[in-house]
């Protein structure tokens, strides 16, 4: 079981790249994917998530409450900080 | 119908403009915004990062309002994604209409949007580093305007 | 410096868009207005009749006055006299500036300002037959907006 | 001596073209001027620049006060009714 990681922005230098796969025993809450996110990558990463202004998408759409969010097999979860214009 | 377009590949903006003049001969009046790289600011490249599940649809999402906004016969949004260099145009927004302050202000507001809604994450290189941009406050004053 | 030019005969607004950016790589954005003899309106063509020692002087005064009230990298204003047909460039205008902002109150400014004030005087021909046109309200409605 | 007379607009239907020379023995003033092109065009041209609306120009500069103005021998006086936009 797996799912994916998508950082965008700022967020992919603190994760060390773009994109990552993260093995799953059982679906994840949200307290669990921060506390494996700090451990697993860097503890600054497990904060900028937690940030207000940080959103998430979970499989292209975005989750209005991402303390909420439960990640399964095959998810694709994106975290997206505030965007900076084109 | 809008044309929106999100592109990795440059693209000539007087083409876009050409073609879609001819696409709009019953437009009186069609108004364009380029947004380029610019040349001698220091920067020596910009990146735009998007996440595709979002950025299209919302790019989409806000030509349609523009379009139930304003009367137009033509709403046209190209974005590139990607690596540019100084010269490189960004972004090309035209609006066609049969009056001219509805073209201006569809692109104003078009632009606005675009700058500080949509899904795209800026960095740029000067002296060899590669540094994120921050969200401009002023991007935030301009999207206020249309409250 | 400016550039306004009155031309007799049939221009290109996509070259002029292409040449004008080439000259402002330094600017970050560009906003243009193409004025077009509108298809399908029943107007079979357009005549803008000017008098020479007044039309282009007051243009070059009015790109004065645009360039000292915003801050721009350049300014183009082309403007056809003479008989057009539908689908045929009345006028474009481009402001390339640094700021967005600047670029499109410049480029919108400009053409409220030609519209009302400019030395031109137009006539249409429908049904065979050629009618001068009265100014229309709506032109200094657009005017009172900068006042 | 003469002087040329330039119609814009709509005049220029009043005064079947869009100039003419007029011939001058005398330095002209504005209301003999009026008279001479209600007698030699047609009476509503001479009606029409009158108009408040109807601004002149001598030799190419714009005149404050056209009831002011005097045609001289080679100049040039230009009838320029509202304009109608580009």
């Amino acid at each position: 079981m797996a799912a994916r990681l998508v950082f965008l922005g700022r967020l992919e230098e603190l994760a060390g790249s773009g994109d990552a796969a993260l093995a799953l025993a059982a679906p994840l809450n949200w307290q669990a994917l921060v506390e494996r996110l700090s451990a697993e990558f860097d503890p600054l990463l497990g904060e900028a998530i937690c940030g207000d202004r940080v959103r998430v998408a979970i499989n292209g759409a975005l989750v209005a409450e991402k303390q909420a969010l439960v990640l399964g097999d095959g998810d694709e979860l994106a975290f997206l900080p505030p965007v900076s214009g084109g | 119908m809008s044309d929106v377009r999100l592109l990795t590949d440059r693209f000539d903006p007087a083409e876009e403009l050409a073609a879609f003049t001819a696409a709009h001969p019953q437009a009186g009046g069609i108004v364009s915004f380029l947004g380029q790289v610019r040349e001698g600011g220091g920067v020596e490249a910009l990146e735009l990062r998007h996440y595709a599940p979002l950025t299209l649809p919302a790019m989409r999402e806000l030509a349609e309002g523009v379009r139930g906004r304003w009367v137009l016969d033509g709403l046209l949004v190209v974005h590139r994604s990607g690596v540019m260099v100084p010269g490189e145009p960004i972004v090309f927004v035209a609006a066609a209409a049969r009056h001219r302050r509805d073209a201006f202000a569809a692109a104003d507001f078009a632009m606005d949007h675009l700058k500080s809604e949509s899904w795209f994450w800026k960095r740029e290189k000067a002296g060899g580093e590669w540094r994120w941009i921050e969200p401009r406050a002023q991007d935030f004053e301009d999207l206020s305007r249309w409250a």
